[in-house]
């Protein structure tokens, strides 16, 4: 049994079968990639998956339990967090802050009203903020605001704020697009050594083969909603369906 | 004491804490023996009209006419009323010979906002008298203000019957007419020109005042044998009344009766007389409308509408008394142009509170009170007039007035029809329609 | 000191001593020279600026921190001064149980109208929270009369019931309005030389709980909870995938900011026992919204300067007439003190608006932080060096 | 079922100036992402566009007439519009009574005007500024704007007819079958919603059949993509601030024979097209139209006596609790696109 089971999951914008039979399994601890061509319904499974689609069918399990109907902070509770395509982090914040909020969100929960103390005296919250902040490199850059920072740090930021709550299930929604090579390079290199200090499950979804092959153990390939193939990388890369997959998309383009 | 707004007294040296620079000039002797008790050579009036909102203009007219009065008595140009006012014992040296000193402000036809201009007036420029307003709800705001701070209100355009009746104050009086003076006034007209069988419709302001002028306009015309189809309530801040208009048309009544003032009754006006309403037959009789309370300042955003329509008002300045002649020439000679009611009422307003300082000899508002309740007066633009002592209301003639169909110039919108006699728009203090309040006791304040 | 930090405490401390010598410093001129128009050091207006200062500090922990432009706050303050002429009339004079009720009931009525309205963000939320307050304001106008008593204002009449308390005083007047006593209304008068300084035991009162009202809203900017609201205006996505409920984060302000409304709808009327309709209007919701970006959305300090500002122009402008402007210039030769009145009479008295209007252009069109970057740029000017986290704490990017 | 039929046409004649002015104001949200607080401002000076042809062409010779006399007892000075004594009293008096459609010659270039003023000199400024910045200034704006009008204008309103001809009521009962006078229409009120029939329906042209509509429905859609593209969306979205502007300025006109101008119609009008944009839903011109009809029809129908007797005063806030219920039920608005102005 994965932390993740996705069974028979469908999803239908009007006339557009978005998911059409959708199973998955992600086993604890491991690193699963879903790729696919464009339009082969990767962020619609991504968003079912975090509550902001409910599918018209099938059932989401994270570790026994459902997600399906919670909302996108009930589900992060459960320990399920997102980093986004582009970088969502609060812009107009420090890096600092940014830091500090996800580590109130672990300790309080979804909502407290905790308007009297001081942020400043908040000790706990800011030892932890300000751990992770030497982990991820972001010290130096603790006082600026988020907004003015290179893309590839708000990369960094993001995923820094998503590891702060100490999440079991980690997704990544094309965490290099649109970058340089060399930053994605660099993503690369930092998921790795995510991987490496903790237990973390890491789903990631991506178009870019050369950051798929260098993360993921197993992959699954997604093609018009249904998985086409799953298997490990090596398998995968010779694949005549994905191989079919992607030239057909290409021949289309 | 305990019924003062502000206690000017003094303040122990200690009490400022190091006020080493005491010197014994530095401190005003002994506690007043009212608010804002004049010192020296001068006397300040609060003049609180409207300057923004749709009442502006009327406050514009209202403020020409507070600086003429001013000037008359002060003894500045050609003394105005003070020539015909049966009261002789205003010399134009000032109010008992302290010059006129005034300030004004603007009510902006909001409670807060009259009541707030008024107190800084009180409270800032120690003014003796408040006056002014162009409406029922700041008036009667303020006269509530006035009471609580011990200074005298005459009141500007009121014509609610709760500004002297069930909010009336002592300290506050009212030269106006009322909303049911306004009825008694109009309705024998009303049966005179249209007869006593008809059916009437009512479109009324939902506020306080409309709901008062409605309750005396029905009753008024109900008790000459008109019968009361509908009575409508219209949003304040309504602009288009076709909607409210076209229901008419339904019914068989055929006269419309608009109770709204203002831009209210501009627009309605206007609304009914674009739906053909007067050129409608119901009963084989012509359809009529009537405006219960005209002003001619806002007769005129109606304009040709107007004509024909009867109404009444406080005063007009074709009247050709003495007093009406002599307010008239004056103002007409200083502005260019003929003053409207809102000024009238106000001039006469500032010239009775003086003469009442000037007889009581003193600006105690108690004195000016009892100096006041129960004045007769003549020669102010409106017959004999009486101060009424129990409810603080002037009782005089009322004027009955017509759209003019022939105007000679843009002021001369209105036709006087005829000049009700005081007799027959007097009312019992306790008439229901007034009851519910008491004056209270003067408050002189400090 | 208090919790607060250095900067923090030292502005608190600032305030505290602006608010008790505003007599002095608010009468800068003597009374009968000819500046003393200018004067604003009377008990009324005093009570207004600190009154206003609350209720634009309320406004602005909602709409500085979360972002949400509430277009119906004033409906807050109305219900707050029926609520307290109420408990005038039914209870007691004294100020107490007036400005408590009519927190609670403020902080209800912000409840349920936050609950509905914060279902849709930027602005379909404002024309919702407008539509409730011009609802309220239209109602008690007209049929709701038997409660608010419609266009007059609700006031204080000598047959109220009065349970703790008598209905009339010896002398047959309305009893006042008083704190255990101390009478809200009475003033001492200090003349020293030409100035008179007035005191007043309301505006004191008013002005303490400013001082509170501020010390509040300073440590609410400063916790974790205002920390929450700032992210709520910067990412509500991120918030909600951090697995924060933004709802009740926002509901939370928005009663907080209500019931600071309802404080100042208390106020004043425990300041002069009347609540007219008027106060629940857009013109009166739109009023606080301006007295916030003009001092400065997201600053600590500038709602109260934009409250400040606009309350003086409309006590102080309002009241400056011909006359007064001919006493001015009545040195000059004639020609050019007509000249010099004629232009100058545009802008006071009944041109007080245009003078407001065309501040707000100029204000916002060259400091664009409000009136607290035109304080940071003079500050600037004589060489005071800018704490970074300061700036970042106070930034006044207000809402997109 | 005649008091219906009347309400309706009260109904769609409102609708008419709801949907003019939230037409203009719509597309300035949807163009150029600015709140404008002036827009009501712009309505009201159209109307006052209409009233100052008025005076001018009234603007008149005196002569003294001995025999009468004015109300000083001095010798009555009688006025003659110079157009009068230029045209001769007839044609001349004929140009005065048609004063308001001739305004509308003359406002079109005068609001065009004042509409790119406002966008080169101040609004262009304010595109990059936060929503509250922009509400500040342009509230400033409608201020002064108002202030001035008030100045020379006075505050009481001032009456501009329609031409004489137009003055009556049409009997539409009898037109279809019902007894006389009993579904009668004043002309002028006919003619606005015909005008405003022409004028949305053109501005809808204009943004669908040429380029530059084109080019801005685009710019609506998606600003940046579109100035990838080289186009100088700029200069364009100056442009369509000069037609919201005369839009707005347009319906000013056209208005002042029903209602009285007076320098603050425009704020009255400025809530109330506000709630109309809204409740259409941000950044859709169809969405604006159709609100502004919805609610100037459910306005209408809230003051029958019939529905008043059930819900005292449902009159003074059915629109509110209509935006309300709407905007409830349909999160955007009736037509509403994602992500404008929702953060």
């Amino acid at each position: 049994m994965g932390i993740l089971e996705v069974k028979n999951v469908g999803k239908r914008f009007g006339g557009l079968q978005a998911l059409g039979d959708v199973n998955l399994s992600v086993a604890e601890n491991s690193v699963h990639a879903i790729i696919g061509p464009n339009g082969a319904g990767k962020s619609t499974l991504l968003n079912c998956l975090v509550g902001k689609l409910i599918p018209d069918s099938g059932s989401v399990m994270f570790d026994g339990q459902s997600v399906l109907g919670r909302t996108p902070y009930e589900i992060n509770q459960m320990g399920i967090s997102r980093v986004f395509q582009t970088p969502e982090i609060f812009g107009d914040l420090t890096v600092m802050e940014n830091m500090m909020i996800p580590c109130f969100a672990r300790r309080d929960g979804a909502f407290k009203l905790n308007g009297i103390k001081s942020v400043e005296s908040e000790t706990e919250i800011r030892d932890r903020a300000e751990a992770m902040m030497e982990d991820m490199n972001l010290a130096e850059k603790r006082h600026m605001h988020a907004a003015s920072m290179s893309r590839g740090d708000k990369r960094r930021l993001e995923i820094a704020m998503c590891l702060a709550q100490e999440p079991r299930l980690l997704l990544l929604d094309e965490p290099t697009a649109g970058m340089a090579r060399a930053d994605t390079n660099n993503t690369i290199d930092l998921l790795k050594e995510i991987k490496q200090k903790r237990d973390i499950t890491i789903v990631i979804i991506e178009h870019d083969m050369h950051v798929v092959f260098s993360l993921a153990e197993r992959i699954t390939v997604l093609a018009q909603g249904t998985p086409l193939v799953e298997d490990v990388p090596e398998k995968i890369k010779g694949h005549p369906k994905v191989r079919e997959a992607y030239l057909g998309e290409t021949a289309a383009a | 004491m305990t019924n003062k707004l502000t206690r000017r007294g003094l303040l122990k040296t200690g009490a400022v804490g190091g006020a080493g620079l005491a010197l014994p000039t530095i401190f005003t002797t002994g506690a007043h023996a009212f608010t804002n008790e004049p010192s020296g050579g001068t006397v300040t009036l609060g003049f609180n009209v409207p300057q923004s909102g749709p009442y502006a203009d009327e406050g514009a007219d209202e403020l020409r006419a507070y600086m003429l009065a001013v000037e008359h008595l002060n003894g500045e140009g050609d003394g105005g009323m003070l020539n015909t006012f049966s009261s002789k014992v205003l010399e134009g040296n000032g109010i008992l010979g302290k010059k006129v000193e005034y300030v004004t402000g603007d009510t902006q036809t909001k409670s807060d906002a009259a009541r707030a201009s008024a107190k800084s007036m009180i409270e800032k420029d120690g003014a003796i008298m408040i006056t002014g307003g162009s409406s029922s709800g700041v008036a009667v705001a303020v006269q509530s203000l006035c009471q609580e701070a011990g200074v005298i209100f005459m009141a500007g355009l009121t014509h609610s019957n709760d500004t002297t009746g069930k909010d009336k104050k002592a300290n506050g009086f009212r030269h106006f007419f009322n909303a049911y003076m306004s009825g008694a006034a109009l309705a024998p007209v009303l049966a005179k020109t249209y007869g006593t069988d008809r059916k009437a419709y009512h479109l009324t302001a939902d506020y306080t005042w409309g709901w008062t002028q409605e309750e005396s306009i029905v009753a008024a015309t109900e008790a000459l044998g008109w019968e009361t189809v509908q009575t409508v309530k219209t949003p304040l801040s309504a602009t288009d009344f076709s909607s409210y208009i076209t229901p008419v048309l339904q019914t068989d009544a055929d006269v419309l009766i608009l109770n709204h003032y203002g831009g209210n009754m501009v627009n309605s006006l206007t609304n009914a007389v674009q739906f053909g309403l007067r050129e409608k037959v119901v009963n084989g009789k012509n359809f009529e409308i009537v405006v219960p309370l005209f002003s001619r300042l806002m007769a005129r955003g109606a304009g040709e509408n107007v004509k024909g329509i009867l109404g009444s008002t406080n005063w007009h300045w074709s009247l050709q008394d003495e007093g009406s002649q002599a307010f008239v020439k004056s103002f007409g000679t200083k502005y260019g142009f003929p003053p409207s009611q809102a000024a009238h009422t106000c001039y006469v307003q500032t010239l009775l509170y003086a003469d009442a300082v000037a007889r009581a000899g003193s600006f105690n508002p108690c004195a000016v009170g009892e100096a006041l309740e129960g004045f007769e007066f003549d020669g102010m633009g409106n017959g004999p007039t009486l101060y009424r002592a129990e409810d603080h209301q002037c009782f005089k003639d009322v004027l009955v007035v017509r759209g003019k169909e022939n105007p000679t110039s843009e002021f001369d919108l209105l036709e006087v029809v005829e000049v009700t006699p005081v007799g027959q728009v007097t009312y019992a203090p306790d008439h229901p329609m007034f009851a519910g309040g008491a004056l209270g006791s003067c408050n002189p304040g400090a | 000191m208090l919790g607060l930090n250095k900067k923090d405490a030292t502005l608190l401390g600032v305030v505290a001593v602006l608010v008790i010598f505003a007599p002095f410093i608010l009468n800068p001129f003597p009374a009968d020279s000819a500046m003393a128009q200018f004067n604003a050091g009377y008990p009324d207006l005093m009570q207004r600026f600190v009154i206003f200062g609350i209720f634009a500090v309320g406004f602005n922990l909602l709409f500085g921190l979360t972002g949400y432009l509430s277009f119906g706050h004033a409906a807050f303050l109305g219900v707050g001064s029926y609520s307290a002429v109420w408990m005038f009339k039914l209870l007691s004079m004294n100020v107490i149980p007036a400005i408590l009720l009519s927190m609670v009931i403020a902080g209800l009525f912000a409840l349920l109208i936050g609950f509905i309205s914060l279902r849709r963000t930027g602005i379909y939320f404002s024309i919702l929270t407008l539509a409730f307050a011009e609802m309220s304001f239209r109602l008690a106008y007209s049929v709701l009369t038997p409660i608010t008593n419609g266009e007059t204002g609700l006031q204080l009449t000598l047959e109220d019931p009065r349970i703790l308390g008598q209905t009339a005083t010896e002398n047959g007047g309305i009893p006042v309005t008083n704190l255990f006593g101390l009478e809200m209304r009475s003033t001492e008068v200090l003349n020293l030389g030409g100035w008179t300084f007035q005191f007043n035991n309301g505006y004191y009162m008013a002005g303490a709980l400013l001082l509170v009202a501020f010390y509040i809203s300073i440590r609410i900017f400063r916790s974790p909870f205002g920390m929450m609201l700032r992210a709520v205006k910067s990412n509500q996505q991120r918030m909600n995938y951090t697995g924060l409920n933004t709802k009740p984060y926002t509901l939370a302000a928005f009663v907080i900011s209500g019931m600071y409304a309802g404080l100042a709808g208390g106020l004043m009327a425990s300041m002069d026992p009347l609540a007219g309709a008027e106060r629940m209007q857009w013109t009166a919701s739109g009023e606080v919204v301006l007295m916030t970006i003009l001092g400065g959305a997201g600053t600590l300090i500038g709602p109260v300067l934009g409250a400040g500002f606009i309350k003086y122009f409309e006590n102080i402008f309002s009241k400056i007439n011909e006359a007064v402007l001919h006493s001015w210039f009545h040195a000059l030769p004639d020609g050019l003190e007509n000249a010099i009145v004629w232009v100058l009479e545009h802008f006071v008295g009944s041109g007080w608006h245009l003078t407001l209007g065309l501040l707000f252009m100029l204000v916002v069109t060259f400091l664009p932080g409000g009136l607290v970057e035109g304080g940071q740029r003079l500050g600037r000017l004589f060489g005071r060096k800018k704490d970074a986290e300061e700036k970042t704490a106070t930034q006044s990017t207000p809402a997109e | 079922m005649d008091a219906i039929i009347l309400q309706i046409l009260n109904g769609l004649d409102k609708g008419s100036a709801y949907a003019l002015i939230a037409l203009g104001l719509t597309l300035i949200f949807g163009t150029l992402g600015v709140v404008n607080f002036a827009h009501g401002a712009l309505f009201m000076i159209g109307a006052f566009c209409a009233v100052t042809l008025n005076k001018l062409l009234n603007l008149s010779v005196e002569t003294v007439d001995p025999t009468r006399t004015d109300f000083l007892g001095n010798p009555l000075k009688v006025k003659t519009p110079y157009v009068e004594t230029w045209f001769g009293p007839e044609f001349g008096h004929a140009i005065i009574d048609w004063s308001v459609p001739l305004a509308i010659l003359f406002s079109i270039p005068i609001m065009i005007a004042i509409g790119f003023i406002m966008e080169r000199g101040l609004i262009k400024h304010f595109y990059r500024r936060p929503h509250a910045d922009q509400i500040l200034v342009t509230f400033g704006l409608a201020i002064v704007l108002q202030e001035l009008i008030k100045h020379y204008y006075g505050a009481n309103p001032i009456q501009t007819p329609a031409p004489g001809a137009f003055r009556g009521s049409f009997d539409f009962g009898a037109m279809l079958g019902f007894d006389p006078n009993t579904i009668i229409y004043p002309y002028w009120r006919m003619i606005y919603f015909a005008f405003a029939a022409v004028i949305i329906g053109g501005v809808f042209a204009f943004l669908q059949f040429t380029t530059f509509g084109m080019v801005v429905r685009a710019g609506m859609a998606d600003r940046e993509t579109v100035g990838l593209l080289g186009i100088n969306i700029d200069k364009r979205f100056t442009i369509m601030f000069g037609l919201a502007a005369a839009v707005a300025g347009l319906a000013g006109v056209m208005y002042a024979p029903i209602n009285s101008p007076n320098y603050h119609m425009g704020m009255d009008f400025l809530v109330l097209s506000f709630v109309v944009v809204v409740v259409g839903g941000m950044g859709s011109l169809p969405g604006a139209v159709a609100a502004g009809f919805l609610l100037g029809i459910l306005e209408s129908f809230a003051s029958m006596n019939e529905i008043k007797s059930i819900l005292p005063g449902i009159d003074q806030i059915i629109i509110y609790v209509a935006a309300i219920i709407i905007l409830l039920t349909r999160p955007r608005g009736l037509l509403g696109r994602k992500g404008v102005m929702e953060d």
